[in-house]
């Protein structure tokens, strides 16, 4: 597994099986994958699509960091991660994430600990495109504060 | 000394731009560089206090800056 | 997705974008996909390959089981659930396992849910075949058991 | 009356057939069956209790058979 080529932003679209495939081994009985996928609708508004940017050397930079503390966390894990970047359709491909190991569960914790963190702190942001022609910056946070209300 | 200060997403588009370049006095910190962009128009736009990296690391308000920083302002992160 | 096609016994090779296919939907913004794949150690000897064999009927019938299950404990869930069986060889995937939701934490949690099960309950068998040219019916209790003392 | 007896795995390789068909008389359980197939050679490496299945459904040792019934011993099995 090559780390620069695994741990990265791309414009291109993430195929799965080259996630897979970057993390396979023998040596591996378990293969954890995770995708976020573009959804039609959110927060109750029908989206048309989604535009990624990103401050791509600190992206870049915290996802090595996400992938080093699993690999410490869930030793002997193989991972693989690729955020995309620029605008998505109906569908595509967000973020994927590969995680191979031996056994199953650090396989499946390591895949669940890379969305979790990449969520909580890679410098990522999307703007949504609704059907009405707006479109708006997402922010999680005001979500998270509305639902508590 | 002078520091660059790149802004994204939503902040980028409160303050029309995603890049400054501000002077601020040598020993100035994170904060103070805030606080100069608080006197900039649409800046009413910025939380109380919004996240910042200092040269693509996370920092806390308090960090002493360097001549050439990169200061960026970070946006609530949204990726996934 | 195709019930039928989509929780089975196959003795075709289990590709990875044909799950994720069957359960993709724009209304879902998280897939998590489990591979279960032919290990080249196990209990520390040198594995070969693997023979898996089912009692076909009850296996189906659990495997359905199970995705019903998970449906009802991860609304929303679309699940596709394929085991191999036949001759394995080292790499090769034994089982795979698509989930899509809405959001990310049922995805993760009925694929969980789903391997957790089927390795429980699901009248599966495998004879692995080793590098000395022997072979034997893997004991999932005798070798906890053993881990155990 | 009859019943089918189907063995996987270590089991079918025990006993030396995957299948067997055994007279047991009205009314027999599960628990009978499994104490007819001690008598065979080979079944001394059948644990104390194995799992049982009729009909492709789990079944505790208790349960009574029907004519026909598929009465098959499981393994530990070891999908995955």
């Amino acid at each position: 597994m090559k780390d620069p080529v695994h741990v990265a932003l791309t414009h291109d679209p993430i195929h799965a099986q080259e996630l897979i495939d970057a993390v396979a081994s023998h040596s591996c009985g378990a293969i954890s994958l995770f995708l976020g996928t573009v959804r039609d609708v959110n927060d109750g508004r029908a989206v048309t699509g989604i535009e990624y940017s990103a401050y791509v050397a600190m992206a870049e930079r915290e996802m090595r960091s996400i992938v080093d503390e699993a690999t410490q966390r869930f030793p002997g894990v193989r991972l693989a991660l690729l955020h995309r970047v620029g605008r998505l359709e109906l569908g595509e491909v967000s973020v994927g994430i590969a995680a191979a190991h031996p056994h199953r569960t650090p396989a499946l914790d390591a895949a669940r600990y890379t969305i979790e963190e990449l969520k909580r702190r890679v410098p990522i942001w999307k703007r949504e495109q609704y059907t009405d022609g707006t479109r708006e910056w997402v922010d999680p946070t005001a979500r998270r504060a509305e639902v508590a209300l | 000394m002078t520091v660059r200060v790149l802004l994204f997403a939503s902040y980028a588009d409160a303050i029309g731009s995603p890049e400054l370049t501000l002077d601020v006095p040598d020993g100035a910190r994170v904060s103070d560089v805030v606080e100069r962009l608080r006197l900039l128009p649409g800046a009413d736009r910025l939380p109380p206090a919004p996240l910042v990296a200092v040269n693509a690391v996370y920092a806390a308000a308090g960090s002493a800056l360097a001549p050439g920083d990169e200061v960026a302002i970070i946006p609530p992160v949204a990726g996934g």
